[in-house]
């Protein structure tokens, strides 16, 4: 629900500092903590750039090096009713934060029976694709929409970021929202003044009969590709964009695949046991009878990701690879 | 700052009738709660915080109503001490609608905010990054509130005491850690977990002052959290106090307690902060005889309403799965 | 492969001590670290007792409260060569050893191109069922199965534990090995002396012809009540319990469900995201067009996991649920 | 304890060329890295240690080959003054075949276990817990090799940094704790994630000696160093080493260091430990100035060739996807 038509363009990191300011000046209770936010850095990737000049530095809070003390002050103040953006600067890093995020924040509205809740917002960002090597590439969104009680959020463009960011921080619960390295530099219009994308809208980034690529992040950009390439071959692929995993919009997706009865799923995570096997399994179920086509998922390799540039690519999926899932699945017959 | 909405300090008397009106309730609560267990009343399990009483007594009498506390699975009776509702608290220990988290939460997941106590942790050691948070949230809302966070001596062996120890003395927020040592951690002495003499050394660590107190001492502990508590609402930052203490009853309520030399468990004993307590308020003339004798009628019976009050409440409903989860329950699966 | 038919009958608790008891012996390299392992504590299950007393505290030591330093010491000591077996007492509390465990172990092999092994196991316990709440109840092995370098075994009977547990033990990589509190009691008969069940190979717990249940740890327990249930009813089921997770037999699943053509997945934990939906997925589209009905998932409620014990029998699955899931399956038509 | 495999200490002539020798070798290396990625050569980053060879060097020189290490992104010198192959260092860092883990690892992973090094890692302080682990091995073996591990300041504080201490300080084990501190963690100053004056002083907080010395005075390094590896080695447990230095490139290659007073980086440039120490050679009749352009040549040299054989050396093949993850790769997912 965009309440303003005008739009200008930014990147996805651009995009993201709106939303951030936005939301600092749109209320005093929100406020940013995390390693290196505060200006002249202004994040590791820029992305809070300008923020603690403007808001001050009581508002754009740097901290020690302590990612279970980052998500442990997030959550005391949420507890009070502050409106805490945490963030823990590699996903990768999110596993020292874990006892307090699923632990504490994820649970505590359920079990103090609604005497709490937890409204902090975890911003984390998945370094995949710039050769990092095992240890600064993960996507772990599958952890997350395995406990119950905080929501999962990916967006795919900058006006997505801006929109999905900005209902994570008012949201009254807690949300990880998780951007994409690899897309900060990224393009698109971006809606000025406030923008808020509802949590649990997947989003058709291109409409098409014959296949559906589900897909979220980064996926949804080679999708796109993937769709462009085989429109040439006649092949038309739908592209959904499901920006949030919990709540997740499983009227779209099945509504889609009515339409197609054909679908793939694509993530950068690992595939095995990720995202995508939850939402192949519940395609599999709930179209039982109705599929032409068996569910492919295409997703990282089961291996640690690799630094040298040849080997990541090779574990990460692709254009190719998506074009290629959703070419055999558009053209499988029993 | 908001001023103090505490009335002056009571004089010496009126603090000794608080301290140990609220170590009889505490120690009644504990009592009663094993008699049920162990007669098979009740079919849950309590950690015992039979001898650590001075300590809840000290703290709850020190801390103004506002000011907030986390504690732990031990922690009943610095739940008491701080002013939580019997049956809400016995409610949640025995798993029924009265209590505080109409049984959701359990033992271990006690929240009232009401009168401050934001969080229970079954987790050893995450409490205390959440305190830090509940103390920045004060400083962010103009508040001089404190926070203290309760602990024992073996989550000061965990990497979120420290990092939640550092966040509070590099933001210098009044947070008041206060470590219960009762020299073990389940079946483990501390001897075997630490190296250091003294818990109160490891504020060095931070640049925090650091007291070790004798825990048995109500007096001391309440004098101790009370100057604490000023550094912390003057702007003096946080305070780690270490409290030695023991606990009678073992780890939990049952523990064999095999690992437990005898003539230690028989000194601490001979060492009740209970009785010690109540004699020296006698020769003080604070109390009489026989009105120690009441209070302590007094408390049980309290206890026992409370208990009965819990008993005729309702068991929880499976219906209370499907609310106080998620604040909106759209797109979340069943 | 059994090297001697004698057997005896023991609880898992039991098996599982025999497991470590007979690999201390066998090799010295194999040594115990967790909290409380050492005699008289033995473990808080009693699971190592007595293993201190016969090979001295130098092979079973007790640690601090520092599930990350445990992971650490043990892939350092695996990193040497030395065979560490790591207890985290509770599976809530690996979110603390998580960055070791992911982030080194699993990757150890692979960064180092083969120069580095980390033949950890981890031993952990779901203690789900006894109403300790939420942060003491998780099963959290789907977060594992997602990690590429780790094994994940579950084991469901004494034979099986003693077994998986030796394999894991002198297996050349990291293991993470999941106990389950609720079963440590459960007797069986228990191959004596050397006892290793190859990893990655499901056992055919009851032979059926109607509809497989797919299912592993607690879960089996119920799947084979179920089964029984059923088979008064005229349906045989057919109860695959995968015992491993990573590897994982896809043989046996989908020669099992190649027969049936109707499959049920089955286990304790949150079913979203869980270690059902990878398995289900496979099965829907490795066997699409010879499936008869909708692979149907049986896992634990999308809610933290509430202490009262009605609210945490209505969370977990049951003999009940997997049995009417099995039925409904059984007698789908399309 | 197996006896020392070191001949006797070299006289102080000897040791002061082969401290020499290292910080010309370490910064040769950095230095040709950097001109490198700056020529758009290499396409990948590094996170400079110019600045820090002297902590290296002392480091390297008093540490037995068959001493262990571990380090971290920013341990280029650490790893070269260990002994490290040029080569392997080079290879990885660069993505080759000829690099250490073959182009898997990358620059955060590098692991060299024929000369003690290890583990590398990319994430702060997790090679904390492991050292520790290191050094348990090193006392089952009965070998009196020290374990030591490099990291920041920024590194202090984080919970695995004082996991692993007081693991090292409760079982007394011989590691040696280096913090190499730079004042800078990313771009972030110390003072505002630290309240305390000295990072030695964390050791007050494990009871372990705890020293800060002058990190660019190699000597005073290899002193601290020898008398803490003694201390290790002779049963007397661990050292922190608090190695106060700077880096002069920033926190990566291309830092802008906008954060960094000019002042603060002019003084630490005017501090640089290798002319210093050149000067002090000279002076002391050590190093004619001929021979220390000599060293400086011969350093550039080597660097060169290994950048030569490194580049001769093909980039890696998919095909090591397929080795080196699991030892049995049978059941694992593709
Ligand atoms: C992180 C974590 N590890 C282990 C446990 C299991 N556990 C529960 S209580 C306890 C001992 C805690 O000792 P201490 O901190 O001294 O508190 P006390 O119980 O003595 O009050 C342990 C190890 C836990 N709850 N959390
Ligand atoms: C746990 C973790 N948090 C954050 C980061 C991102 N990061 C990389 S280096 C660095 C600064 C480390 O500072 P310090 O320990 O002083 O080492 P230095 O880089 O100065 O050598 C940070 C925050 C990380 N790698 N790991
Ligand atoms: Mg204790
Ligand atoms: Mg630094």
């Amino acid at each position: 629900m965009t309440v303003t038509a005008d739009t200008s363009t930014m990147t996805m990191a651009g995009a993201i500092n709106e939303a951030l300011d936005e939301a600092l000046s749109a209320d005093p209770r929100v406020f940013l903590l995390g390693e290196d936010l505060a200006d002249p850095a202004g994040g590791v990737s820029g992305v809070t750039s300008g923020l603690s000049t403007k808001h001050g530095r009581e508002r754009v809070l740097d901290t020690p090096i302590s990612e279970a003390a980052i998500a442990g002050a997030a959550i005391g103040a949420a507890l009070e009713g502050r409106i805490p953006v945490a963030e823990i600067m590699i996903m990768d890093f999110i596993t020292i934060a874990l006892d307090q995020i699923v632990n504490i924040a994820a649970k505590a509205r359920f079990m103090s029976s609604g005497r709490t809740g937890c409204p902090i917002t975890v911003r984390t960002a998945s370094f995949g694709g710039l050769g990092s090597g095992a240890t600064h590439s993960q996507s772990l969104e599958a952890w997350f929409m395995h406990v119950p009680g905080i929501k999962v959020i990916v967006p795919s463009t900058p006006a997505d970021a801006k929109g999905l960011l900005t209902a994570c921080i008012f949201d009254p619960d807690p949300c990880l929202f998780l951007e994409t390295v690899a897309l900060y530099g990224a393009r698109g219009e971006v809606p000025s003044g406030t923008h808020v994308v509802e949590l649990g809208k997947a989003d058709i980034k291109r409409p098409g009969r014959d296949v559906t690529i589900v897909c979220y992040g980064r996926a949804v950009i080679d999708a796109l590709q993937a769709a462009d390439q085989l429109a040439g071959e006649g092949i038309e692929a739908e592209v959904v964009d499901l920006r949030t995993l919990v709540p997740l919009d499983v009227e779209t997706i099945m509504e889609s695949i009515g339409r197609t009865r054909r679908a793939v799923m694509a993530h950068y995570a690992v595939e095995y046991a990720g995202a995508g096997a939850e939402i192949a399994a519940q395609i599999s179920s709930k179209m039982f009878g109705r599929l032409d086509a068996p569910v492919r998922r295409v997703g990282a390799r089961f291996r640690p990701i690799p630094s040298a540039r040849e080997l990541e690519a090779a574990v990460f999926p692709s254009t190719e690879r998506i074009a290629a899932a959703a070419r055999e699945t558009a053209r499988y017959f029993i | 700052m908001t001023t103090s909405t505490k009335a002056a300090p009571p004089g010496a008397e009126e603090v000794g009738r608080e301290l140990y009106t609220k170590m009889t309730l505490a120690a009644a609560c504990d009592e009663r709660l094993r008699q049920g267990i162990a007669r098979g009343e009740f079919a849950v399990t309590i950690w015992p915080s039979r001898g650590q009483e001075a300590i809840a007594a000290g703290l709850g009498a020190a801390l103004r109503k506002d000011d907030r506390l986390v504690t732990t699975y031990r922690g009943l009776h610095d739940m008491i001490c701080k002013g939580v509702p019997l049956k809400e608290l016995i409610g949640e220990v025995l798993g029924r609608t009265a209590g505080a988290s109409r049984g959701k939460g359990g033992t271990m997941h006690i929240t009232c905010p009401e009168v401050g106590v934001m969080l229970t942790t079954g987790i050893v050691g995450a409490g205390v990054p959440v305190a830090v948070g509940l103390a920045l949230a004060a400083r962010q809302e103009g508040s001089d509130r404190v926070a203290a966070v309760c602990f024992g001596d073996g989550a000061t062996n965990t990497g979120s005491f420290h990092e939640g120890m550092n966040l509070a003395s590099t933001w210098q927020l009044p947070v008041i850690f206060v470590c219960q040592n009762n020299l073990f951690a389940e079946m483990t002495p501390i001897a075997e977990t630490m190296h250091i003499d003294k818990v109160a050394d490891r504020a060095l660590a931070h640049a925090m002052p650091g007291y070790r107190i004798d825990g048995n001492d109500p007096e001391a502990v309440y004098q101790a959290v009370s100057e604490a508590s000023e550094r912390g609402r003057s702007g003096g930052g946080p305070t780690l106090l270490e409290c030695v203490t023991f606990r009678f009853k073992g780890h939990y309520m049952g523990d064999p307690q095999r690992y437990m030399p005898p003539e230690q468990l028989s000194a601490a004993e001979a060492a009740d902060p209970i009785p010690r307590y109540r004699h020296r308020l006698i020769g003080a003339g604070v109390l009489t005889a026989d009105e120690a004798v009441e209070l302590e009628q007094w408390s049980s019976r309290l206890v026992q309403e409370a208990i009965d009050e819990v008993l005729a409440s309702p068991g929880p409903d499976p219906s209370e799965l499907e609310v106080d989860f998620f604040a909106d329950m759209k797109g979340i699966p069943a």
